[in-house]
């Protein structure tokens, strides 16, 4: 690991000079909200910026991608794979959403390798940035585990006030650096500067978990009947919006869709949510998830539960865009906390008691 | 690693189907119809009974399909059972020989069929059930001698719906092997047995400890068939389900044949009651 | 002459096509005499009024502008204005630019459709535009070319054409940004090669001869073209604000006798381009002047086939228009403003605006937010009364041709006036007395 | 794929505004294609040519008459497959409001005494009256939805419709959503497709599209009554597209 100190009145050059090389996306402001988006020179790029409607997983796996492209009537090469990649950075990046990177990386590697993410991903130089305090009202990262940066950066940003400490965690990421005259090494008073703020940020995050993280799981199986899924499931508008929001679900749709002559066309994939209708509906017209219970629950076991036990990685950042989403106020935090506080054996005496 | 699979990963997608040779469609009823696929390359498709491919029709979509035909007679062909349910199952309906269709696979994990060698085996498909079965059951009947007593239990709605039989017949009439087939909806000419296939598990005696049961059928069957078989005593790892789930993949990224925590596509088809007892979706 | 004129001739048009609506035209002669010429107004009454009443009053224009989803945008800015008078809103100068300009947008795509896809078949011999798009591809891919920029042009500012979107009481929920803007100039001013065209086209066509004299109604303002607002004037003269409409349209529209169609001035009018032009004609654009000319339409011209003529000038018009008003939004820069609210929750107000067929009014009465009572006067009611004159006198002149002839002669007629009959609101009574 | 000759089309329109033929005919601005992969054989509204031999008829606006029925009844026979076109054919849409009124006080409102003069029943979707096999949504409908529908058809199968909400195509955008604002929004329970057209306008979703399949009403009803909406305003809102769906839905006892 080797630091580096970028003078903020560098950024601009820097920027300008990625551009001419990369695709750079960052957070900006789209009317009065943060989205991930081409930066085309410093002035679009807001790195003190609050969380974004949707998480940079739209760059790593587009809303529509195509898999596959067709011309049955060509009898030569009837399908070509369609694989796209450009040099793209992404900068910015807030370490729960590094945490969700993480995951998407594994899912899309194991067991048959997604050559079309891992492509897109292979060209992609990850630049995150030290969260030093809370993006959002709704977030909980600090319970979550994924307040501190996950080793998959490439070069990490930290605010020092005049100037960013950067720090390269791999060739791709000082790539970047490379005959950056504003770049300096750094000075007794920079590492000063770089604790003060690291101790600083800390103390600004809450925990708001009330228990530890490596007990959800276990929560979370004693809970499989609790009757807080039907009041969730009452609740729930089934609107999807959580899943479309969250930097850890991946759920896609294939579409295929053709020219008038039907023979040339495409084959893609598209977002999809396993909160809607349809989602696991089969021939027939079986759904084996009808409720919005079952679906939401099914919702949390996977951010708690299963992707932990899979891939031993937090299905959920704790990034809080789903609760910010959610119309009718259901939060994993929230909905964690209130299962641990049906499951304690404190509340349920309590409750022999007055009852 | 099947041959396919190889070739499919060298390929540059996993989503890219390789395109095959439709060789014969044959009516089977009015739902249902048969595929003879052949692989190109006189290539092998390498499977296992219980696994199946993604058929593609380019520019209308893809579907799973269980692989019909066993291993055992494979020869660079395959045959795949189909009943018309949606969009790409009817473009499939639409196919003659000398057109081609996409195929993706063999996917997920079919039955182990080493473990069952020496049993006693007992099948007991309903409906379309019999489609993903039917590789297994010829599987077992070329390997006759390594197998205990073979029985079979198929039920369907009515005679009309019946698959296969042709095989039926021959299976009928084979002495190593115990058919029983019924009906719901009889009609006139129908002299078999009447009710669904639970009740044909009074006709037949098994050797519990010592019988792997097989089954496979629409959602509702299973929990019916199940009651019979744990309750003639055979053991929860002996018993076999084939499983259907909406699948987008097949190979366990889409999030849609998730069951709990399981994969559908990659976990199974097949499972083992033993393993998914504790799987609330399941079942 | 005299024998030919004893014939007996029954016309039956059902369902005339090519126009927005449903409507037969009915013609019996008999022994040479003209019994019945009606134009029969068939289409399923929908009630408007009745849905309108009831609704809180930010409904009311989404709702009304499913009245018709050719000039959508002219009934949702009519109820607008209705509304808004009524509850005392007085939106700003750019909302009042960008609902001009939208106005625009929609009078170009009503006149382009109206002019190429329903009448340009009648004049180059082609059945409908799906034969005449084989026949002659490059005019009707012209065609679709320029109507592109006209629903593009709604797109930027309301969203789309038909059931505009961002418009509200008070002003605009969204707003075009420059980029969008500039873009629009651009193609705006590209089409005037298409315009050009567009005139050759028609300028070698001829319309039939016709010619009958009646009243001209249209909104008029000191300064401009009056699309948006302005007073109600007569070619027989006088004025009147648009909350007198009653005036004007009262006795034909709302008192439901067949017998009426009488107004103190003449037993008929006509709303529409041809009116437009010939009450505004000092305030249009003078691109839009030279293409009169070249056309051979002058503000005296009594021929009401020429009402095509005057849509086309009013294209060239409103796209010269159009231009002026996105290059001024540009200078101005576009400010992302809430829209004025209401200082009373309950009033009475009318709306009045040029439509691509005439002059539309919306009159709503609002009682604590909600609306208790509302009257629509479209233009094609308004225009019916005249029509039928029109078609008399037609038919009592060419009394003598093959009915074939008068047929085409009299459905040429009636889609000159481009009568939406989808709008009708209560259009149904207008039939003659047998 | 084995390719089928030009399906024979024709256009049909009751009581509606004529936009989604309109629409139709705009679809021509970006898809001319259109015109070479099926034949039109009857479309009043653009073409005087007039033939009867369809297979797939498109039907747009409401049934509102009683002798309505036997044009319906004669596309029904005529055409293989009726598709219903627009939210007026699809949900009755606007029409279905004068429902909630009784008959004869909208006639007596609009049409004074000559009011009994008009042969008027209750507005309904088509489907009502005849067996519809697909529709289209939206008021107007969407182009592109329309175009992606005929591809279906072409390839033989009927338009793939979506059955989610409005509220996923608005997440997409990356809109902030209105409720956020102070505005209300109808996203949660009306079908997408749209590319939630409003919503993206800084306007609240009118639900032109219709309900979703299976809405949470009264959980969206408890939504906009915390936002401010009263109890008579959220019926209007509703009421605006889906009366007829929502009527339906009140008198089976599901979603309330
Ligand atoms: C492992 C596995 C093995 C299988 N093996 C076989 C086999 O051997 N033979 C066989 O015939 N089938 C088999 N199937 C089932 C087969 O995959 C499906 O029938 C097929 O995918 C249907 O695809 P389709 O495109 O034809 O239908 P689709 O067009 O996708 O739709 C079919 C049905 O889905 C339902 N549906 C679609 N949209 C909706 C909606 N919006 N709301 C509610 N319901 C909806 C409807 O019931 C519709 O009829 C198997 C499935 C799996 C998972
Ligand atoms: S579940 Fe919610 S809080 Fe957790 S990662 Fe997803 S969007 Fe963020
Ligand atoms: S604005 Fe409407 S459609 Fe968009 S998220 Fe909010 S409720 Fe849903
Ligand atoms: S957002 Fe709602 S009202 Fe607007 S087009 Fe979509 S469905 Fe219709």
């Amino acid at each position: 690991m080797s630091l580096k100190i970028l003078p903020k009145r560098g950024l601009s050059d820097w920027v300008s000079r990625l551009i001419t090389e990369y695709r750079v996306v960052g957070p900006k402001l789209m009317k009065d909200q943060y989205i991930f988006g081409d930066i085309h020179s410093a002035d679009d790029l807001a790195l003190d910026y609050s969380t974004t409607i949707l998480p940079p997983k739209k760059i790593l796996l587009p809303q529509r991608e195509t898999l596959i492209q067709f011309d049955t009537a060509s009898s030569s090469q009837p399908i070509e794979p369609f694989i796209e990649t450009q040099a793209t950075i992404i900068l910015g990046v807030h370490t729960c959403d590094m945490h969700a990177i993480s995951l998407l990386d594994q899912i899309f590697l194991e067991g048959f390798p997604d050559q079309h993410y891992l492509a897109r991903r292979k060209n992609i130089t990850l630049v995150s940035i030290e969260c030093l305090r809370s993006c959002s009202e709704h977030s909980f990262c600090k319970s979550m585990g994924t307040l501190s940066v996950p080793e998959t950066f490439d070069l990490h940003l930290t605010d020092l006030g005049n100037s960013y400490a950067l720090e390269t965690g791999s060739k791709k990421g000082s790539a970047l650096l490379w005959s950056m005259s504003a770049v300096r090494d750094p000075t007794n008073g920079d590492y000063r500067q770089l604790q003060k703020v690291m101790s600083e940020k800390w103390q600004s995050f809450n925990y708001r978990l009330v228990f530890d993280i490596t007990e959800l799981p276990s929560l979370l199986a004693l809970s499989y009947d609790n009757t807080l899924w039907d009041e969730i499931g009452d609740r729930c508008l089934g609107c999807g919006a959580c899943t479309i929001v969250c930097p850890t679900c991946y759920c896609f749709n294939v579409i295929d869709e053709v020219d008038f002559s039907l023979h040339r066309g495409a084959r893609s994939r598209v977002w999809d949510s396993c909160q809607l209708d349809r989602f696991a509906t089969v021939a027939g017209g079986h759904n084996f998830r009808v409720n919005r219970s079952d679906r939401q629950r099914h919702r949390f076991f996977r951010k708690g539960k299963y992707q932990m036990e899979a891939y031993g990685l937090v299905g959920c950042v704790g990034c809080g865009r789903c609760a910010q989403s959610c119309l009718v106020h259901i939060s994993p935090v929230e909905v964690f906390n209130e299962l641990y506080r049906r499951q304690s054996p404190i509340t349920s005496l309590e409750q022999e008691v007055t009852t | 690693m099947s041959p396919l699979l190889q070739e499919i990963l060298e390929t540059s997608s996993i989503y890219k189907p390789t395109m095959m040779l439709v060789l014969d469609v044959r009516q089977v009823t009015q739902l249902e119809k048969l595929f003879t696929i052949e692989m190109p390359n006189g290539l092998s498709l390498g499977h296992k009974p219980g696994q199946f491919v993604e058929v593609s029709v380019l520019g209308i979509g893809e579907a799973p399909i269980s692989i019909s035909s066993s291993p055992s007679r494979s020869n660079g062909k395959f045959e795949l059972c189909v009943r018309r349910a949606g969009s790409v199952t009817s473009a499939l309906h639409s196919l003659n020989p000398g057109d081609s269709v996409g195929i993706r696979g063999p996917f997920g994990r079919g039955f182990p069929i080493d473990r069952f060698r020496g049993k006693d085996i007992l099948f007991a498909p309903g409906g379309l059930g019999l489609a993903p079965l039917r590789s297994l059951i010829n599987e077992v009947l070329d390997d006759r001698g390594n197998f205990g007593r073979v029985t079979i239990l198929y039920g369907a709605r009515n005679p009309s719906e019946l698959l296969f039989t042709d095989e039926l017949v021959e299976w009928e009439t084979r002495t190593d092997v115990e058919l029983h087939v019924t009906v719901d909806h009889p009609d006139n000419d129908w002299t078999g047995n009447v009710g669904v296939i639970t009740t044909l598990f009074p006709k037949i005696r098994v050797h519990a400890r010592n019988t792997i049961a097989i089954t496979c059928g629409p959602p509702a069957m299973y929990r019916f068939v199940l009651v019979e078989l744990l309750g003639k005593g055979l053991l929860e790892g002996n018993i076999w389900l084939s499983l259907e789930r909406r699948m987008k993949c097949g190979v366990g990224k889409c999030g849609h044949c998730q069951m709990n925590h399981i994969y559908t596509c990659q976990d199974g088809p097949a499972f083992s009651y033993a393993e998914i007892k504790h799987v609330e979706e399941a079942l | 002459m005299a024998i030919e004129s004893k014939e007996t001739k029954r016309i039956d048009v059902h369902h005339i096509t090519r126009v927005e609506g449903h409507g037969n035209i009915v013609v019996d002669v008999q022994e040479g005499v003209l019994k019945q010429c009606d134009l029969q107004i068939v289409e399923a009454p929908r009630f408007f009024e009745a849905m309108l009443r009831g609704q809180p009053y930010e409904q009311a224009s989404p709702l009304s502008s499913r009245i018709c989803g050719i000039c959508a945008v002219t009934h949702a800015t009519t109820s607008l204005r209705a509304t808004e008078k009524a509850l005392g809103v007085e939106p700003s100068e750019q909302t009042t630019l960008l609902r001009k300009l939208n106005l625009h947008g929609e009078m170009l795509d009503s006149h382009i459709l109206h002019i190429y896809m329903l009448v340009a078949p009648d004049l180059l011999g082609a059945g409908s535009v799906i034969p005449l798009a084989r026949k002659s591809p490059e005019v009707v891919m012209r065609a679709l070319r320029m109507k592109k920029v006209a629903g593009d042009l709604c797109a930027v500012i309301c969203g789309r054409h038909t059931h505009p979107i961002a418009m509200a009481v008070g002003g605009f929920n969204h707003f075009p940004t420059s980029e969008e803007l500039s873009k629009l100039l651009e193609r705006l001013e590209a089409m005037r090669t298409d315009l050009d065209a567009t005139v050759d086209l028609f300028q070698n066509l001829q319309m039939p001869d016709f010619e009958r004299e009646t009243e001209y109604i249209a909104l008029s303002k000191e300064d401009e073209y009056s699309f948006l607002d302005g007073v109600i004037t007569s070619s027989d003269g006088g004025s009147w604000p648009v909350e007198q409409y009653r005036q004007v349209a009262n006795e034909h529209m709302v008192v439901h006798s067949t017998a009426k169609h009488t107004r103190h001035q003449r037993p008929s009018y006509m709303v529409g381009a041809l009116a437009r032009f010939k009450l505004n004609y000092e305030q249009l654009q003078p691109k839009a002047r030279i293409a009169a000319e070249t056309l051979g339409l002058d503000p005296l011209s009594t021929n009401p086939y020429m009402n095509t003529i005057a849509q086309l000038v009013e294209t060239v018009h409103c796209t010269e228009e159009a231009i002026l008003i996105v290059t001024q939004l540009l200078e101005r820069g576009i400010k992302q403003e809430e829209p004025v609210s209401p200082v009373r929750s309950s009033g009475e107000g009318v709306g009045a605006c040029e439509a691509p067929r005439g002059t539309l009014y919306h009159h709503y009465v609002i009682d604590d937010g909600l609306i208790t009572d509302a009257n629509c006067i479209i233009p094609t009611a308004q225009n019916l009364a005249n029509i039928e004159a029109d078609m008399r006198a037609l038919v009592s002149q060419r009394i003598h041709c093959p009915p074939d002839e008068i047929t085409f002669a009299l459905e040429m007629l009636v889609r000159a006036y481009d009568p939406c009959i989808s709008c009708s609101t209560h259009i149904l009574n207008v039939r003659f007395v047998l | 794929m084995t390719s089928l000759s030009k399906p024979k089309i024709a256009f049909f329109d009751f009581a509606g505004c004529e936009g989604c033929q309109l629409t139709v005919i705009d679809a021509l601005q970006t898809d001319i294609d259109l015109l070479n992969v099926v034949e039109i054989v009857q479309f009043r509204e653009a073409m005087s040519e007039k033939g009867d031999d369809y297979t797939i008829a498109f039907i747009e606006g409401s049934y509102t008459r009683f002798s309505d029925k036997e044009r319906l009844i004669a596309i029904r026979d005529q055409a293989e497959i009726v598709i219903a076109l627009g939210a007026c054919a699809h949900l009755s849409g606007i029409n279905a409001i004068r429902n909630l009124q009784s008959t004869a006080e909208v006639r007596r409102y609009v049409y004074g005494d000559h009011a009994e003069h008009f042969d008027v029943s209750l507005a309904k979707p088509i489907s009502a009256v005849i067996h519809v096999d697909a529709f289209i949504p939206g008021c107007p409908i969407d182009r592109q939805e329309f175009v992606r529908a005929v591809k279906a058809l072409l390839q033989g199968n009927l338009p793939d419709i979506p059955d989610y909400p409005v509220c996923v195509e608005c997440k997409l955008k990356e809109n902030s959503c209105l409720f956020w604002y102070g505005k209300t929004c109808q996203g949660p329970i009306t079908r997408a497709g749209c590319g939630a057209l409003c919503p993206s306008l800084g306007t609240g979703c009118v639900g032109c599209r219709g309900l979703i399949p299976s809405p949470n009403i009264s959980s969206f009803k408890q939504l906009m009554s915390e936002h401010g909406t009263s109890e008579a305003g959220i019926e209007a809102k509703l009421k605006l597209f889906m009366t007829h769906e929502i009527l339906k839905s009140e008198a089976s006892g599901d979603g309330n």
